[in-house]
Order: structure tokens, then C-alpha cells, then sequence
């Protein structure tokens, strides 16, 4: 972990992380209260991911997100009410309800949407890349997704796809070590799924996922190699969710001691220790930011609550775009 | 006679044929010790089986159906689990190029007997990914099977007949169905394809229905009777061999029919069945057929949404009465 | 007027909107400088607007497909070639699950104006893997259209209007077809989706045909005529949206329809348009429904086998016999 | 070349690459006189991978096939008369002219088949291994595919499983440098496919593909493990196709130098130039074996020409198996 960022900067992150704990707390919340439709993926513990990645990125740079997405979002700067309106189906939400919290997106900031379709956004991201180079826009393109999903055809596909054509992707693989009850080394031989970029002759780097920092300077550094038009970069952040795969699981398949482990590895704590230690930041400030955060949370709550359905008649809407 | 879940009545079922015959075997994603099947299916089944038959495999959905074919035309068995039937998509090739056709491309030469088990259906808020209905794909795939049982015990008998069938059978279940109770026999019993049952019997207007669509329309009969209106029940409980006499005779009796499915309506299952009564009963109609499907829109998530397009008991009634 | 090919057509149609909007790009295996595709459909488009712009790709059909997804989301107009139609098997799930969905998923905040040409059909001995019909897949798929052109000047107006559009479309051709040639004006014009076309007028019978089988169907008509039959062609054009109003409009003057798809006959397009006679035009009809289709079995690669389960001139004659 | 095989063997791969080259240039004059129905990918040029792999393997192992499958046939030890028929389309062919050029089987020989769709072999060579280790019949499958094939997602998908399962497969890539007119360079960035086994921690091999000794080699070094239960190997031959792609290709994308310098590294010159060198064998007795084996091509064309085509109804037999 280096801190040799602006404070402001370190401070943004740190919120950020927060934001995204807090929302999630209250998704957890808010579905022991009934008030949550379908299922739930939290993304509780990974937080240095999202935003470690994020932060590399400028606003209209895209990203893909996946089945546990909220995170995603909350770091590519989504609107926390809108955010968690979709999540408890309303209309005020980004997707006027047809989504969920599987499927949320914000075009606005280059969000191009979480698909539940494991594996599914690695080609769309490429495609963005694509895109951007053939409208010369510069922009570059973060892919996000599961250890689990790196065994999807779709996987070996884009990546190739994107090296060959030196396409300005970077995909981040989130290897929190399970997919739903399924350890990685039961489903593959291999410990580093960074290893597998040698297929595609592009860098490949396995980082500390529950350090922010080390995950924002991987990012960084792909940054720049898809902006310099030298191709993807496949970064790794071996990580840990803290709750079970969805709503109903009670992750029984996890050994207690490797959950204790790594929720002392937890990346909030991580930051907010070193951000006191370095005397970055006072516990007082941090205290502060705590609050106002768990406030934003409350509103977004409350604006999502009080909002109402959309009408059933809406859900034949948005089929075809008209013009 | 005693009841069991549909969930269970299926286990059953894979609990039976793994005794009965060592070439049966499991794979799927999580469906092993540690998760038991995203619904639960097979739950235990490893432990009574061990991880070798009850086989855990990565997330690669063209490769778990890939490998049962591999393993189906060499003297196996298998019965491959798609966690949602959304994601036979991925495994559309291996389905319906390689699966379907590995006999019939190679003169003969091989069997290719493999269950592919995968719940449909919507009504659980898990939006367009995870939602659809999609047997009329499979419909359209000659050298498959499809498989839709409505009840535990079709479940139970339509599934033992497919694992000791010699042909590829694309097995449908409904998440909504899971948890349904019914009577099952404890005793050995299959049920042959291409046989409908009737599930209802009745002398006003034909319902042909399929899975949980099933169990709306019984309701809706029942809700008919008050009024005075006889409604009779066919489920055909495979649609690959469709029992088209059944459906025929019933609409020679009852002289109208409505389709209920709760797939998209266009070019569906209940497109099929009406083609075929247009074809084959149109002297017998009195009415113009009616389809009751979803409309043509992807599931959305939001539960007053999604229902909106679920085929309910109201739509099967309107339509019924559109019909008498 | 002049005659051009349909394939000739079809690159005409890419090399105009090529010119005219700088955001239309083509992707897809070998269609670039070094082969013009496996059809020569895009042959020299490549030298014209650059590799960049005519691209060719690995053998990574999901992949192709995705990446005109993501394109098509962030400002483009991609133009996908599958280059043989049962290939878009192992892309299911970008088309149906991604492309067909993303609008509407995503509460019609994006656009998904992507063109997916591919070729199907039968004919050229070319076997089980390379020669299916599997338009009914895509029809069944809410959130594409689908394009179904019969004659170059089908053709080139329905790609021009699918590569103007805002959504996905799933854009059939056939092998047959490709060399085929018709009347192509010079100047400029579209064809809108979902407005049939009555490619032969008549009285005593409304034949419902689409790509290849109907110029089968105007071949039948024709012979037909000497028998002083008088058969109605409509051609759709588009699958969808479908112009139900032109088929019921038809069988209301007819009172007799047939059905001729080459796809197989179970669950297939001629399903989808006879369920819609059943139910919208019933009251007309003076005979039952006939569809003429493939027989329910995977396409054999011998001549003779092959020739046996495409429908063909006289079992379109027997199918109009049979109802008038 | 190391040549320290029996005499017998090595007359013996040689004689099966002699039977593919004379079987391929008769189908190609056949196709010329309007006798082969569709399309045809030759096996000329790339004889010693078929050759090398298949005489590492004994009768009841396994192996899947391609597009350009007539070669994998042969050298697993199918009748040329049968092949020929179904080539042809004749009643008397593998699969009764169901298949035609791209489908051939022969499952008496555990020759699984052909598949015409790109990469869709590989996974069923997966379940075949899977069902020999079910099976404890010690059986190992090779898989033969294209460098083009390894773009697909089955490749990824199907060696990852293999490689966790630790079945007996080897999966033999057939590099000859294009896939139709895509020379390689430009839709991967790496030079060898090898190199893609350390995505699946397994061992990955490059050898030269016209030189049938090291592909029986290296063949054999894969059965072995996979006979150990150590799990599947990627081997790449490094081969060339002599003519086009399909019956209608030119390959005029190819520079007339590299067709040429492959042509000099033809597989069965080497191996007889070889033979003859070190003595092993004389001119004359590989004149002998060369009178035989066009004789036999000629017997087999003879048969499948004179043979009947199926009849039309029989198009509707074979769909379901009826017990
Ligand atoms: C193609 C596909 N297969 C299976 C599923 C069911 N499923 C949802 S999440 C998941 C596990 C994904 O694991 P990973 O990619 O590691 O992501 P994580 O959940 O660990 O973040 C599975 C199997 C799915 N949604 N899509
Ligand atoms: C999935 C798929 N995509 C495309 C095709 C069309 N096609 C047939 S052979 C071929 C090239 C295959 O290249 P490679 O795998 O290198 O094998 P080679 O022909 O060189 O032996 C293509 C693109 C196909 N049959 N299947
Ligand atoms: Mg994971
Ligand atoms: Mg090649």
C-alpha cells in the first residue's frame, strides 16, 4: 500500500469503499425486511476492487459489471437513490424497474449495465472497446467479473478478441476463491487466474484485491497501456466476499478460519488504519465522513421506499426503441 | 398414497436410476455436496453417490452438455443440470447441433441417451436472465425430447423414462413447481412419452396446458364450474412426442380450445398446438382458437411488472369465455 | 430495370450505408480482403472502407456477437456476419439473452441497433451442420426483428432499413438465393419492416411463403394456373414484426391457406403463421391449415436424402390440392 | 526424427501416410469429375499429425474429428472403401450418406466422429474421457482441432474441465498456420497455441507437424500421462495444408514462398527420404508399398462409385433411436 496520493484522493476512495459497505448493509436490511424482490449478491468485502479500478478511470471511460454489481455501480459514481430504487423495484429506479439488482445500469456515466449471465459482459466490454477505438474517443473500457466466470468460453473469447485487435479493455477479475458453493481449486488447476493472459501474449498481474491502493496502481497501469493503444491488460484481485454467494446462503462450505482471516484483511479497515496511522486523515474526520455517508444511505433508503411501482401496464414498454 | 414435493419426487427419481444402473451419473454446477443444486434437486445425492457420479463442474455450460455427449455416446449415462434454463443458450450448439443430430448425422451408428434438466419459469423476481421459457426451442430440434411435467408424479415417472431412454431428452421443470406437493407412489412406476393426460375432464371447451400453467388452469376451471361452464384439462406432459390424438379427440368432443403456456407467445409452444388443431380439428371447432402466453416482452424484475405478464387465472378465463 | 444478384444486392445495401453513416461498420469471419466472406457478400468492401471497418474476426461466435452488443450500445452500427446460420447456435446467448434484451433490461436506456446476417437453408449437400432453417429460434426471441428476404430487391431495402434501425436484427439469407437475380432500381429506397408483400396475385388459394420457398410457391402457382387454380403469394418479408393484416386480408378472399417454410415443420415459423390464422381468421376458412415444411428430422448430406426433406414444387402442389 | 522404432512401424506410419495422400488426391479428382457432392477440406500436407497421434493410440482408444477429418479416419484405422462411400454420399458409407465429408464415424474403431462446427469436438472428447475413467477402462481420447478452433470457447471451457477432472485426454491442435483465409497472426497474438496450456496448468508442447516421429513422440510422452491419471496435454503440430481450405479456394492469401517451403518439408517425402538414408528401407520395397496402397485407393473408389445412393424415404430413418 502506498500513499503517496493526494489526501483528497485517498479520501474519496475511502468514502467510496464506505458508500458501498453502507448500501450493502442496508440491502441486507432492507431483504430481512421484505422489502427486496428476488435476490440478492452483495458485494460486502471487495470494495477495494470496484473502486480501486474505478478510481483509474475518468467518468466517460465505461465499465461492465456483473451479477454483483452494486458495488460496481456505486464506484463508476451511480446515483445512490436511483441505485437502490431499482434494487426494491420501483420506478424511480434506473431501470424503471425492469432490472433489479441484477441488471442495473447508468449509461450517464458509462455504466453499461450489470448482465446476470455469468461470463456474458466480457464480449459487450470488449465491444465498447471496440467502439471507442473506431470513434477515436480514447476512452477505455474496465470488465468486471468472477473467478468462477473466467471458465466461460466467453472468457477466452473476448480476450483474445480484444488482445488481437490491442483493444482498450481492462479485465478485472474479482477472485474471491468461490463461485456460489464451488472453491476455485475444485474447478481449475491453476491458483493464479492472472497466469492465463499468457494465452493472449497480453500483461497479466495478480494484486491484493482487499488493497485499495495495489488494485488502483494495477489499474493505473493498464490505464495507460490502453490509452497508449498497446492492448488489454488481465488484472487479478484475489479477494473474499464476506456474506454467502446470495440471499439464502448461509456459506457453510467456508472454513471459519479462512472467513476470519480475511474479514481481518477487510479493505475499509485496511484503508481507514493506515489513513490514521500515516496521520492522513484524524479518527475525528473519518468519524465525520462515516456519518454523512450513513446519511446519503438513509436518504437513498428513504427515496427508494417512498417511491412507488411502476405501473404494471409499463411492462410492455421498452421492447423495440421507437426511433 | 402418500405426498412428496416435485423437488423431491425428482430426486427420487436420479436416486432410483443411479441404484438401478451404474452408468447414470450427475453433472452440474454446484449441484454436488456443498450447494445440493441451486433448487435443491439433488440434494444428498453426493453423499449417497460420492463426488465421482454426482459430478461438480466449473461454469461452462457448452462443456457440461459437450461432455455428457461424449460420455452418452461412449456407454454413459448422464443427466446434466443447467442451473437456469435462461443458460441453455450458452449450450445451444452442443444441444441442438451436436446432442440432436450425433445419431442421425453418423447413419445410426450411435445412441446419444441424455437427460438435460433445467428449471423455466418466471415468478420469482429474478428478471430476464433468469426467467424465461424456452421449450419451444427445443421443439423445433428434431432428435431431442422435451420433457414438461406438471405434477411430482410426472416428475417422477417422466424423468426415470428419460434416464433409460436411448435419446437425448431436454427435461423442462418450473422453479414454481419445485415446492408442489402431490401424490406419488412408493412403488416403481415410469410414464411413457407422448401421452397426454387429461388432466381435468370436462365437456365445454378444451384448456391445453403445460407445467405450472397446469395448475392456473385448474383453477380457473374450478372457478368456471361455479359458473356452469365444464372445462376439460389436457396436459401432454411431453411435447416432444406430442400426443396430437389426444389433443384432437378432446377438441372433436368439446368443439373449442384454449392454449395456455406460459412462455412468449410467438412462435411458442401454444403456436404448435394451435397449428396442429388448425390442421388436424378445424371441422371439429366452433370458436377460433385462443392462445393465453406471455406477451412478447423479456420477464422484466419488478413484482407488479412481472406479474403483469405472467399468463394468470384471469387471462385463462377471459379467453375461455372468448371462446363459449 | 436492371437485374442484379441478391448477393450483389446485399453488398449494395452495406456499401450505401457504409458511405452514408461513418458509425455502420462489418464484422465477421473471412468477410475481409482475403476472402469477401464464405458467400463473396461483402467481397471488396474491405478495399474500399479499410480493415478497420470491414473486420475480420477469430472463429469466436459469442464473442462477435458481444462485441457488436457493446458496440452497437456506445454509438455504432454493427453489421455481424454468422457465416453459416446453425452457427448462431453457439451465440444464443448474446443474441437472445444480450442483444434482445439490453434495451429493455435497462429500462430503454440504450439502443441496440445491430444488424446479424447469416445465412440458412438447404440444398447445397452440405449436411446436418451447415444447412438448418432456424428463423422460428429468433421470432420467439421478444426484442429482435427479424428479416426474412426473398428477392434482391427484398433484400437490399429490408438491409437498408435493418442497418438504419434502432434495434436487433436477426437478418436471414439464403444459399440459394445468393445468386439469384431480380430487379434493383438504382436510386435510393427502404422497404419497411412488417408490411407483407403479395408477390402474385389469385383467388382460390392463399399460399404463405417466405425466402427460398417462394419462388417454390410461385413455380407451383404457376403450374397450378394451367389447371385453372389461381393461387395468392405472400411473402412477409419480415417475420417481425409479422403483417398479421396481410395473411388474414388474404384467407379472408382465399378462404384457403397453405403454409411453406423450409424450416422444420414442429414449432417453426409455419407454426407461428398458422396458429395466427386459427386464431384471427378462423370464420374464413374453408379448409383446414396446411403448412409445407421440412419433415422433423436434421438435413442428410446425400443428394437424394437431401432433396427428400426440402419442400419442394409438387408437395406444395399436393398441399393447395388438398384444401381447394 | 529419432528412428529408433521397429522397421515394421515406421513402414507402417508411412504406408497411413501414403493411404491419406493417394484417398485425398482421388477425392479431389473426383470432386473434379462432379462425384463428391458439397465441399471437401483436404488432409494433404498434415498426414503426420493424424498419423503420429493415432499410432500412439491403441484400437479401443478414442479420437474426435473435424471438418477436415478424412485423414483422422484413416489413420485411426477406418475402411478407405467405407470412407470413400459416405464421401460420395453411398448407402454404403460410414453413416449410410447421412454425414457425408464432414461427418464421418466410425465407432467400431472409437473414431466418435466428425463435427463441422468449429471447436464442438472438444468437449465431447472430454466426455468421452470422463466416461472411460467412469468406466475404469483405462481408455484415453485424442482431439484433433484446428489453430483457428482455438479461439473458441470450447477450447477454454473443455481443456479447464479436463485438466481439473485429470482426465486422459490430449488434445491435439493442428496448427497450419490459417484458418480459410485468417492467417494466424492476425487473430491471436501469440505464435504458439502451446503456450495456452498454462491457463489450465497442464503441459503444452510444440512440435514440428510434419515430421510424423516427433508427433508419435510427443503423442506418446500425453498417453502415457494420461494413462497415469496425471491428467490431459496440449499438443500443437506445426503443419500446412497443401491445397485450399474447401473445394473452391485458391489461397491466393498465401505467399507463394511459405507454399513452397512447405511443400519441401512435405511429411511423407521426409519420412521416406529417411527411410532410405538410413537403410531401413530401399527404394524398391517402398515402390512396392506404394503400388499397394494406390491399388487399394483405387479398389476403394471402385467400390465407393459402383455403390448405390441410399434411397430418399431412408432420409427419415435414424432421427430417434427406437430402443
Ligand atoms: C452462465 C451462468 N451460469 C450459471 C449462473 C448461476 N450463477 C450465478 S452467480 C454464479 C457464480 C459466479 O461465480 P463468480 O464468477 O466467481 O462470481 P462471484 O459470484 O464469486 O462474484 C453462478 C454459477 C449464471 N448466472 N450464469
Ligand atoms: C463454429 C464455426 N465457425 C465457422 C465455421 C466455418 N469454418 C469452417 S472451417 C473454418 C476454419 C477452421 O480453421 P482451423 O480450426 O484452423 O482448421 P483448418 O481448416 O485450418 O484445418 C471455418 C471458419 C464453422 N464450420 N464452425
Ligand atoms: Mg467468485
Ligand atoms: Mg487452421
Amino acid at each position: 500500500m502506498t500513499l503517496d496520493l493526494p489526501k483528497e484522493s485517498l479520501v474519496k476512495m475511502y468514502r467510496k469503499m464506505l458508500e458501498i459497505r453502507f448500501f450493502e448493509e442496508k440491502v441486507f436490511g432492507l431483504y430481512g425486511q421484505n422489502l427486496v424482490p428476488g435476490t440478492i449478491h452483495l458485494y460486502a468485502g471487495e470494495e477495494a476492487v470496484a473502486v480501486g479500478v474505478c478510481s483509474a478511470l475518468s467518468k466517460d471511460d465505461y465499465i461492465t459489471s456483473t451479477h454483483r454489481g452494486h458495488g460496481h455501480c456505486i464506484a463508476k459514481g451511480a446515483d445512490l437513490k436511483r441505485t437502490m430504487a431499482e434494487i426494491l423495484g420501483k420506478k424511480t429506479g434506473y431501470c424503471k424497474g425492469k432490472g433489479g439488482s441484477m441488471h442495473i445500469a447508468d449509461f450517464s456515466i458509462g455504466m453499461l449495465g450489470a448482465t446476470a449471465v455469468v461470463g456474458a459482459g466480457l464480449p459487450i466490454a470488449v465491444g465498447a472497446g471496440l467502439s471507442a477505438r473506431l470513434r477515436k474517443t480514447g476512452q477505455v473500457v474496465a470488465c468486471f467479473f468472477g473467478e468462477g466466470a473466467s471458465n466461460q468460453g466467453t472468457f477466452h473469447e473476448s480476450i483474445n478478441m480484444a488482445s488481437a485487435w490491442k483493444l482498450p479493455v481492462i479485465f478485472v477479475c474479482e477472485n474471491n476463491l468461490y463461485a456460489m458453493g464451488t472453491r476455485q481449486s475444485r474447478i481449475m488447476n491453476i491458483e493464479n487466474i492472472a497466469d492465463r493472459a499468457v494465452s493472449y501474449g497480453i500483461p497479466g498481474v495478480s494484486v491484493d484485491g482487499n488493497d485499495v491502493l495495489a488494485v488502483y496502481e494495477a489499474a493505473c497501469v493498464a490505464v495507460e497501456r490502453a490509452r497508449r493503444v498497446e492492448g488489454p491488460t488481465l488484472i487479478e484481485c484475489k479477494t473474499y466476499r464476506q456474506k454467502g454467494h446470495s440471499r439464502v446462503d448461509p456459506a457453510k462450505y467456508r472454513p471459519r478460519e479462512e472467513v476470519e482471516g480475511w474479514l481481518q484483511r477487510d479493505p475499509i479497515k485496511r484503508l481507514r488504519h493506515k489513513l490514521i496511522q500515516t496521520v492522513i486523515s484524524t479518527e475525528a474526520e473519518l468519524q465525520e465522513i462515516e456519518k454523512e455517508v450513513s446519511s446519503e444511505i438513509e436518504d437513498a433508503v428513504k427515496f427508494a421506499v417512498e417511491s412507488t411501482f411502476p405501473a404494471p401496464e409499463e411492462a410492455l414498454e421498452d421492447v423495440y426503441a421507437q426511433i | 398414497m402418500r405426498k412428496i414435493t416435485y423437488r423431491d419426487a425428482l430426486r427420487e427419481a436420479l436416486r432410483e436410476e443411479m441404484l438401478r444402473d451404474s452408468s447414470v451419473f450427475l453433472l452440474g454446477e454446484d449441484i454436488g455436496r456443498y450447494w445440493g443444486g441451486a433448487f435443491k434437486v439433488t440434494d444428498g445425492l453426493a453423499q449417497e453417490f460420492g463426488d465421482e457420479r454426482v459430478r461438480d463442474t466449473p461454469i461452462s455450460e457448452s462443456a457440461i452438455i459437450g461432455t455428457a455427449v461424449g460420455a452418452a455416446i461412449t456407454g454413459m449415462r448422464p443427466v446434466a443440470e443447467i442451473m437456469f434454463g435462461d443458460l441453455t443458450a450458452l449450450a445451444m450448439d452442443q444441444i441442438a447441433n451436436q446432442a440432436a443430430k450425433i445419431r442421425y448425422m453418423f447413419g445410426g451408428q450411435t445412441k446419444c441417451p441424455l437427460v438435460i434438466r433445467t428449471p423455466f419459469g418466471a415468478g420469482v423476481n429474478i428478471a430476464s436472465h433468469h426467467s424465461q421459457s424456452l421449450e419451444a426451442w427445443f421443439m423445433h430440434v428434431p432428435g431431442l425430447y422435451v420433457a414438461v411435467p406438471s405434477t411430482p408424479y410426472d416428475a417422477k415417472g417422466l424423468l426415470k423414462t428419460a434416464i433409460r431412454g436411448s435419446n437425448p431428452v431436454f427435461f423442462c421443470e418450473h422453479k414454481l413447481l419445485y415446492p408442489i406437493e402431490g401424490e406419488v407412489p412408493e412403488e416403481e412406476y415410469t410414464i411413457p412419452f407422448g401421452k397426454a393426460e387429461v388432466k381435468r375432464e370436462g365437456a365445454d371447451v378444451t384448456v391445453v396446458a403445460t407445467m405450472y400453467m397446469v395448475h392456473k388452469a385448474l383453477s380457473a376451471a374450478k372457478q368456471l364450474e361455479k359458473e356452469g361452464l365444464s372445462v376439460e384439462i389436457v396436459d401432454p406432459r411431453t411435447l416432444t412426442p406430442l400426443d396430437r390424438r389426444a389433443i384432437v379427440a378432446s377438441v372433436r368432443k368439446t368443439g373449442r380450445i384454449v392454449v395456455v403456456s406460459e412462455d412468449c407467445k410467438t412462435a411458442g409452444v401454444s403456436a404448435e398446438i394451435a397449428a396442429v388443431v388448425a390442421e388436424e380439428a378445424l371441422d371439429y371447432l366452433d370458436a377460433p382458437v385462443k392462445r393465453v402466453a406471455e406477451p412478447d416482452t423479456p420477464i422484466p424484475f419488478s413484482p407488479p411488472l412481472e406479474q403483469h405478464v405472467i399468463p394468470d387465472e384471469k387471462a385463462i378465463i377471459k379467453a375461455i369465455k372468448e371462446v363459449v
